[in-house]
């Protein structure tokens, strides 16, 4: 195999406080690529918001539910996805639009950040079966 | 955590993530001050702060919206490189007082 | 659900730089349960050791073969989990005796380690089928 | 991680983790050195490693093995109260010339 080849996934209770354990593994996993500190702040900002999505908009705060969390590298490509069987999103459209959220507090910035931070994104979505994010992004060269 | 009061200031420094984890018990406990004082200047030191995210923002956003009609004032200082980005991207830095290194300190 | 239940499941390739990613995911779910620094440098090693021989022994460097790491605390209970499917071990008393090593560079000591950093150890294993290590520790009283 | 050599002795500095994924490089390093002479003293400081397990342990332990039939000697400097603790455990600390704060420094 490959020596930058990997792969690592995670699978976690929808609760907050796994926010940060996604975020530390993606994180890790980034600098392993050899990702920059600099790129790897925003890598975690995009695994952050989609895994944030997932436990508040796809789960609706059932904590008992799973998050699903790939991470693979392969031919100098990173790749994020993230998954959930929740309520999934009726219009992925209208959920990707800036500033647009279902939830009154919220910002509606987090897909906007996903697209920012990676280099693609991929929504794939169908109501009450659940949300697949794919975001990927370019490894450096080293 | 740490939130510090005069009458005319809140300060929070936030420490480590500030993500969707911290926001609700931080939204409860900055409720409570507001309800008595919207047109308090507040604060957010993020010197301590290695993470935010949208929930972040978002919490200080809020802020923003409860006070800038009454005349209160929300700034963000000592904001790293990488969320000076997020605040950019979000749109925010016109909306708040957004400093690098903030002259601003707690104590 | 309790607020301190939780449960993340890592599954990974058998490479050396992923020991690293799950000691830190184990590292971040232990501080979340209110373990002390000391504790966690401690959880950290046992973690360290049990990958490193799934890696080692069971696979004997086959890289593309996949560990799996899974942690959850109920009731007070901290469990740590690693898992393969590989040569497995014929004789674990044997294995687990102190300064024993199948490999001639190697101190034989992670089991001991193990068993020095946890409250328990339990070990199962069957030829070709891989290996099971059970580990728990009680969490602290908050 | 960084080593530096005078004619009397072989410093490491580990940086970061000391475990399975450094140790095969490192000691293909150090066993070029210690082809030329195994009467040397090596000194692992581990002020910058933050991390260190049972492989760490058993490269110092096969240095220590090269060198001590030879005259050598193998020191560990700058060691945390949670790796000393491992060093105990396995025993090295007989062995081993282990120091938590160690005078002895790279440069
Ligand atoms: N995993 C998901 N499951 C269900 N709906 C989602 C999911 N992710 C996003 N959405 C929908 O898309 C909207 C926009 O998402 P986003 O841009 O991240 O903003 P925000 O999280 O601030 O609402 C959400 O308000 C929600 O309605
Ligand atoms: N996951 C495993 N699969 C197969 N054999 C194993 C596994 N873990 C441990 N062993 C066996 O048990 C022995 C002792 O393990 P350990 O105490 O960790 O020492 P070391 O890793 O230094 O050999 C190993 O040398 C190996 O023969």
């Amino acid at each position: 195999m490959d020596k930058q080849e990997n792969y690592v996934k995670l699978e976690f209770y929808a609760k907050d406080q796994n926010v940060a354990i996604a975020r530390l593994a993606t994180a890790a996993f980034a600098g392993e690529i050899g990702f920059s500190l600099s790129d790897i702040e925003e890598i975690k900002v995009a695994v952050s918001e989609g895994v944030s999505n997932a436990i508040i908009h796809g789960y609706g705060g059932d904590e008992s539910r799973l998050v699903e969390v790939t991470l693979t590298v392969e031919k100098n490509l990173f790749k994020l996805e993230i998954k959930d069987d929740g309520v999934g999103i009726a219009d992925i459209k209208k959920a990707m639009e800036p500033t647009y959220s279902s939830v009154a507090e919220r910002m509606g910035l987090g897909f906007v950040f996903m697209e920012s931070f990676m280099d693609t994104l991929n929504v794939h979505s169908s109501l009450n079966c659940g949300t697949v994010l794919l975001m990927t992004r370019r490894c450096p060269h080293l | 955590m740490k939130i510090e009061k005069t009458e005319k200031r809140i300060t929070v420094v936030t420490d480590g993530d500030f993500d969707l984890k911290v926001c609700p018990e931080l939204k409860a406990l900055l409720a409570v001050d507001l309800k008595h004082d919207r047109s308090i200047h507040v604060c957010f030191d993020l010197r301590k702060t290695s993470f935010i995210d949208s929930s972040g923002l978002g919490l200080i956003l809020w802020v923003y919206k409860e006070t800038a009609p009454y005349g209160g004032k929300v700034s963000v200082v000592n904001v790293t490189a990488s969320a000076e980005k997020l605040f950019d991207v979000a749109g925010l830095s016109r909306l708040l007082n957004i400093r690098r290194k903030g002259r601003e300190r707690l104590g």
